[in-house]
């Protein structure tokens, strides 16, 4: 029940996009088409939840025991890098559809905040492993909710008529603040 | 000190288990791909601006080897292009510069209209309906070429017919794509004389339906072979021609861009009188020196009747005798 | 009498056919002049036969079918030939055409019926549609004898006759079956003879009560009226199979596919000429209606004749009228002048006065859905309608389904007529069909 | 003979003479009676708040228009006067001016010009509108006064009354219901749930029945279709009558969660939004059950005493999806032959 609350939490009140503003990079880069939203959100899940595996066990077997709390940072950073490396490759291999179309997006889930931000945040929440894992998964599928409802509205907004002004990232950014807005909602629902 | 070397330790250990994996991986993974991609993206600045239009520079470096014509990379320049052109192996060309040339001049007064179209904002709708004028070729005046037009060389005269401004005119084509009567083609920048007619209907259904319209009639390719006619069309080819050559167009339809601007060929009343003028003095020139020459040929066939007379007579008299 | 049969979609405009359905069909006298346009029909056009100068009779062939899917040509009158050249065809474009300068005798050729009809043989009864230039009149002008002549893999099961006809103001179909009903019931016959099939039908819309009455009486046992929900397009073919026999016909299929060969009742006529008195189509029935005109009407005209003079017979224009139309106001074409002839297909003469034209001009699709209700083909008109004019083609071939959804519409133009915001989405998917096509021939 | 001319124009040549202002009017006018039963409630405070929120956004539709240099008649078109009516009729009585003018300039200008204009939202600019009142300006936006003749209530539903300014102000029924659980229960009548005259609540929602009538206005007009409003209506009583089941101390009965709060303004009017709503027939029933579901868990379980506009708006974000995904297979639709 408690990772089931915590699963909710993560998803819905506690979204990483629209309520803690992390990885607001690929939410807006690469939410132009629904397909390559799905290969996007479906690359960070696997990479979010790996990284917070690894980092999560590095950091208690290998930092905490030699009292190295304060390089944590520097070691996902190296944890994140290589392992979306790693996902960069899988894919070219296995979709190279989805490689070109998610482009320069990809390598640039390295620098995707969320993933890091999953990572310590587990850790400063204090989870176990299961909790861990339920957070970074579901965090993960949470980012991927924003991403396709975004992807979904920013699809059906290359139709609209948009004054020129407020074409691409501000009016992406209006419907990111009004998506948020409906989020908050869901505040109070399960005591994070 | 202990630390230090601990946290030292720590840090290269995973890097260099990390470092092994991604070697290890990158064997098992490992995707085929044109070595040129590798080295062009060498070569390019690596910044993954995107200013390109491409996401990144290897999606740069790979529609280079694919389309083999890539648009420049704005941020490296010309080193850049020289640098990627070595690796493709080719050499950037010299292509002549082309401009587009809207081959119409049917404004209102000259092209007869086709009952008023309702509804209808685009090119493309218009040539649904069959178009705003008889003539099915000609210019219908919406402005489709304008809306795509990147350099703003476009303009409509009375709404009834484009003009390309040829010094703005970049080139690219969009404009030629986008008519849907065809009416637009790109030429040689350098060319000065156009036939502005598009008609490829029979004489009679042209001389119907414009004023200004080519009937095929073939005058202009007798008197310059650059003159092409297909489809009851001519259509220049050359670069340029003696300056007489549009008077002889019975339609007035070929302009001498060293005299006339096309703008002013189509737009201005003003030029029109000026070419008509200059065409009479050229058909009364022509006339003058046609008739001097059939008066000469008359004198010589004269002289030479007489002569022969001359001759028959003193023949004659050379028999008689 | 049970429950009238329909399709899913489709509009109830207002039908304005009393205006001219109670009119009983005119011959139109013999015209001075006819222009006949080699091509009348869906397919390659005729090749033409004559030249300039040339004498011909009525129902001599003057272009011979340019191939598989094609039609021969006949003189509607006799005459000299005064020209071989393009003219302003209805459909828009400018067409060959012969033009033919009567001699007022109207001397026929001679005529060859086929002898005793229902036991002639296929081959027969084919050649002899064929040769009589015979297509689909209700509009869409697809030659019966293709239609006729269905592959052997192809097992035909049923033959309906449409009388739908779901346009609004036309009224021949209605009349020529009033008039013509025992020779329909012929025509139809012979088509099944050709067939070999058993099970005939004859769809009529319920707003023509006399008519089914008429059609029952002709038909007697040998096939099924059946009465049809007063809806538009109920006589689009493919939405007539679906209502008659619940079978849908794929896109870029012809209703073979599913066993189903439909005509209208004037090509049944037309069939029923060819074969018994060896005639071949040289007039139809057309529409003069509107409130453009004076006095709507129902005429026999010769094709060939020119709009003018059937408008003028009838009564003449009204003062206000502004817009000529071949066709019904649906999907009828909007021509720019009175000269263009009538040809195979036309089936009505639409002038409407300035205040009833669609002019407005459209704002933004507020996704009330309305057009999607109403497409015959359950497709999406309002999302097309605004990818089209942002240009995102690439988009639309991404829809979903392999073909181009766009092959789905036939532009009855239902979702236009009920669009609050006026949006001309017929216009629209006309012109991605011509981009796509021309995507594709590049 | 003289051939005539005619004007040429695309088939088809009729129309059935429908048009936005046509949709946009008969939806304002389906609004009168809630706004009438809501003026004679709350008296003069509430005919203020909803002329405001109206005239404010039609003002501002305006001024956008011309700012974008566009046709600026299309302001008159009905459908800012029905955003701003709707704005006003979710606000409560006693608001001041300001808040009011701040909410129609973001429904207006933020929610719906910035996506340009009419058609091109992707949220429902009224309801945008409000979510942001709400969470800008939470305590006038949970102040509700009590209908006239009340004022002398001490005590309303179990829940004490507080005099704010020259208004006594009391919670809604279901901010009842969230205090004090089903306690206040006895206290509620449906009746006057139903007729609204007894009840404090936003503007227009506190009477059901003139909700329901505009909404069957509606239906009769064929301006809206049936799934939506069911689907809601169906799926909050679906889930209110499991817990209400369940556990009737804690939970209250569906009849109670139909008639209290926004739920009818929400099923009839917001939801049913045709630019921010599902095209299709069973997009539409999903989409209806979604803030069906929204709503009724957020009102049991959330942090917010009603949750039709964080429902909606939410489900507003899932409609392309579903208008993707739900796309009915045309006529004569063939399974592709898989090997292509």
């Amino acid at each position: 029940m408690e990772y089931l609350l915590l699963a909710i939490h993560s998803v819905f009140i506690g979204n990483l996009i629209l309520s803690k503003f992390l990885g607001i990079c690929p939410f807006l880069g690469v939410s132009k088409k629904l397909s390559t939203a799905l290969g996007m959100a479906m690359a960070v899940l696997f990479v979010m939840v790996m990284a917070s595996t690894v980092t999560f066990l590095l950091y208690t077997y290998l930092l905490l025991p030699f009292d190295l709390g304060y390089l944590r940072t520097i070691v996902f950073i190296l944890v994140i890098a290589s392992l979306v490396q790693l996902t960069e490759m899988v894919i070219q291999k296995i979709s190279p559809a989805l490689y070109e179309a998610l482009g320069i997006y990809l390598p640039l889930i390295t620098t995707n905040c969320a993933i890091l931000g999953v990572a310590i945040d587990t850790i400063e929440k204090g989870h176990n492993f299961v909790g861990m894992l339920t957070y970074s998964f579901f965090g993960a599928v949470g980012f991927a909710l924003a991403l396709l409802l975004f992807a979904g509205i920013r699809e059906r907004m290359e139709t609209s008529d948009i004054p020129n002004s407020f074409k691409g990232a501000a009016s992406s950014l209006i419907v990111a603040g009004i998506l948020s807005l409906a989020f908050m909602g869901f505040a109070g629902l399960v005591p994070g | 000190m202990n630390g230090i070397l601990i946290a030292i330790v720590v840090l290269f250990g995973t890097g260099l288990a990390l470092g092994l994996l991604l070697a290890y991986f990158s064997k098992v993974f490992h995707v085929e791909e044109d070595p040129r991609i590798d080295q062009i993206e060498e070569v390019l600045p690596g910044a993954n601006c995107g200013a390109c239009g491409m996401a990144g520079c290897r999606d740069y470096a790979k529609a280079c080897v694919g389309e083999g014509e890539p648009p420049a990379c704005p941020v490296g320049g010309a080193a850049v292009s020289s640098a990627v052109a070595k690796i493709l192996g080719t050499v950037a060309q010299d292509v002549e510069a082309m401009v587009a040339l809207v081959k119409c001049a049917g404004t209102e007064k000259r092209a007869t209209a086709r009952g008023p179209l309702e509804g209808v904002n685009r090119c493309a709708e218009a040539f649904l309906l069959g178009g705003n004028k008889d003539c099915r070729h000609g210019c219908m005046g919406y402005g489709d070429c304008v809306r795509v037009c990147p350099a703003d060389a476009i303009t409509i005269y009375q709404g009834n017919v484009a003009i390309v401004d040829a010094d703005k005119c970049i080139g690219c084509g969009l404009c030629v794509q986008a008519c849907p009567s065809h009416v637009i083609s790109m030429v040689p920048k350098s060319r000065t004389v156009h036939v502005l007619c598009n008609s490829k209907d029979i004489a009679a259904l042209t001389r119907t339906s414009c004023t200004v319209g080519c009937i095929g009639c073939r005058i202009c390719a007798r008197s310059d072979a650059a003159f092409v006619i297909e489809d009851n069309l001519a259509s220049f080819t050359g670069t340029t021609a003696e300056s007489t050559v549009p008077y002889v167009c019975p339609n007035d339809v070929i302009v001498d861009t060293r005299a006339f601007s096309v703008r002013a060929f189509v737009e201005s009343d003003r030029a029109r009188e000026d070419f008509t003028a200059a065409k009479t003095e050229f058909k009364e020139k022509e006339r003058l020196e046609k008739l001097a020459a059939a008066e000469a040929k008359k004198a010589a066939a004269a002289k030479a009747a007489q002569e022969k007379a001359a001759a028959e007579g003193s023949a004659k008299e050379g028999k008689d005798e | 009498m049970s429950k009238a049969k329909t399709f899913k979609g489709g509009i109830h405009p207002s039908y304005n056919k009393d205006l001219s359905s109670k009119a009983e069909t005119r011959e139109l006298p013999l015209p001075a002049e006819v222009i006949i346009p080699l091509s009348m029909h869906i397919g390659a056009p005729a090749k033409c036969l004559v030249k300039r100068g040339d004498l011909v009779k009525t129902g001599q062939v003057i272009g011979e079918a340019g191939g598989f899917i094609s039609a021969p040509v006949h003189a509607s009158i006799s005459g000299k030939v005064k020209a071989v050249q393009p003219v302003e065809h209805p459909m828009g474009k400018r067409l060959e055409a012969v033009i033919i300068e009567g001699d007022g005798k109207d001397e026929w050729i001679e005529l060859a019926p086929v002898e005793n009809p229902l036991g002639a043989d296929k081959e027969t009864l084919l050649n002899a549609i064929k040769a009589a230039g015979i297509v689909g009149m209700g509009g869409a002008t697809f030659p019966s004898n293709v239609k006729l002549s269905p592959p052997a893999n192809k097992p035909i099961d049923f033959v309906i006759l449409n009388g739908a006809e779901c346009e609004p103001y036309l009224t021949a179909d209605h009349r020529i079956m009033l008039e013509k009903a025992e020779y329909i019931v012929k025509g139809l016959e012979i088509a099944a003879r050709i067939l070999n099939v058993k099970k005939l039908f004859i769809g009529i819309e319920v707003n023509k009560p006399d008519a089914i009455k008429v059609m029952r009486k002709a038909l007697g046992k040998k096939g099924t009226v059946v009465p049809l929900e007063v809806k538009y397009p109920q006589g689009s073919e493919k939405q007539l199979i679906s209502a008659i026999t619940g079978r849908e016909v794929p896109p870029k299929n012809l209703p073979m596919e599913v066993g189903a060969v439909v005509f209208n009742v004037g090509t049944a006529y037309a069939i029923y000429d060819a074969v018994y008195n060896g005639k071949p189509l040289l007039s139809r029935i057309v529409t003069v209606t509107g409130r453009g005109v004076k006095k709507p009407g129902n005429f026999q005209v010769r094709i060939g004749t020119s709009v003018a003079e059937v408008v003028e017979f009838s009564g003449g224009y009204n003062d206000n009228a502004r817009q000529l139309i071949l066709g019904g106001p649906m999907m009828g074409r909007s021509v720019a002048t009175d000269g263009v002839p009538i040809i195979k297909g036309t089936g009505g003469i639409l002038v409407l006065p300035e205040k009833e034209m669609v002019t407005d001009s459209y704002s933004a699709c507020i996704r009330c859905g309305r057009c999607i209700k109403a497409c015959p083909n359950r497709l999406n008109p309002q999302l097309l309608g605004s990818m089209i004019p942002m240009g995102l083609y690439d988009r639309i071939e991404e829809l979903g389904i392999k073909e181009s959804v766009l092959d789905y519409c036939f532009e009855c133009g239902s979702c236009t007529y009920v669009c609050p915001a006026g949006r001309p989405l017929v216009q629209f998917f006309q012109l991605a069909k011509v981009y796509f096509r021309t995507k594709k021939s590049k | 003979m003289e051939n005539r001319t005619f004007a040429v124009a695309n088939s088809p040549h009729v129309h059935d003479n429908s048009s936005i202002q046509k949709i946009m009017w008969n939806v304002f006018l389906a609004l009168i009676p809630a706004t009438f039963v809501s003026v004679y409630a709350f008296g003069f405070q509430a005919a203020r708040v909803i002329a405001v929120s109206t005239i404010a956004a039609v003002v501002f539709e305006y001024i956008a228009l011309l700012f974008m240099k566009r046709d600026w008649r299309a302001c008159f078109d009905g459908s800012a006067a029905v955003t701003g009516l709707l704005l006003g009729l979710t606000l409560p009585s006693n608001i001041s001016t300001g808040i009011i003018l701040i909410g129609s300039f973001v429904a207006i200008i933020i929610a719906k010009q910035v996506f340009g204009g009419l058609g091109h939202n992707p949220f429902n600019p009224a309801l945008t509108a409000r979510v942001f009142l709400l969470i800008a300006f939470p305590g006038p936006l949970t102040t509700w006064p009590l209908p006239r003749g009340l004022e002398n209530a001490s005590k309303f539903m179990g829940v004490a009354t507080t005099k704010v300014a020259d208004a006594v102000t009391t919670a809604t029924p279901l901010g009842a219901i969230k205090q004090n659980a089903v306690q206040a229960m006895p206290n509620i009548n449906i009746n006057d749930l139903v007729f609204g005259l007894q009840t404090p609540g936003s503007i227009g929602e506190i009477s059901a029945l003139a909700l329901l009538l505009g909404g069957i206005w509606l239906l009769y007009k064929k301006i809206i279709t049936w799934h939506i409003p069911v689907a809601v209506i169906a799926s909050v009583g679906f889930v209110a009558l499991i817990t209400w089941r369940i556990d009737p101390k804690h939970y209250a009965d569906p009849f109670f969660h139909f008639f209290a709060g926004g739920l009818f303004i929400g099923a009839f009017f917001m939801a049913t939004d045709y630019v921010t709503a599902p095209i299709f027939s069973t997009g539409k029933l999903i989409y209806g059950a979604g803030v069906g579901l929204l709503t009724i868990i957020i009102r049991l379980w959330g942090g917010y005493p009603e949750g039709i506009s964080f429902a909606i708006l939410i489900m507003n974000a899932v409609t392309p999806l579903l208008d993707r995904w739900t796309v009915p297979k045309p006529f004569g639709f063939q399974k592709v032959r898989s090997k292509s």
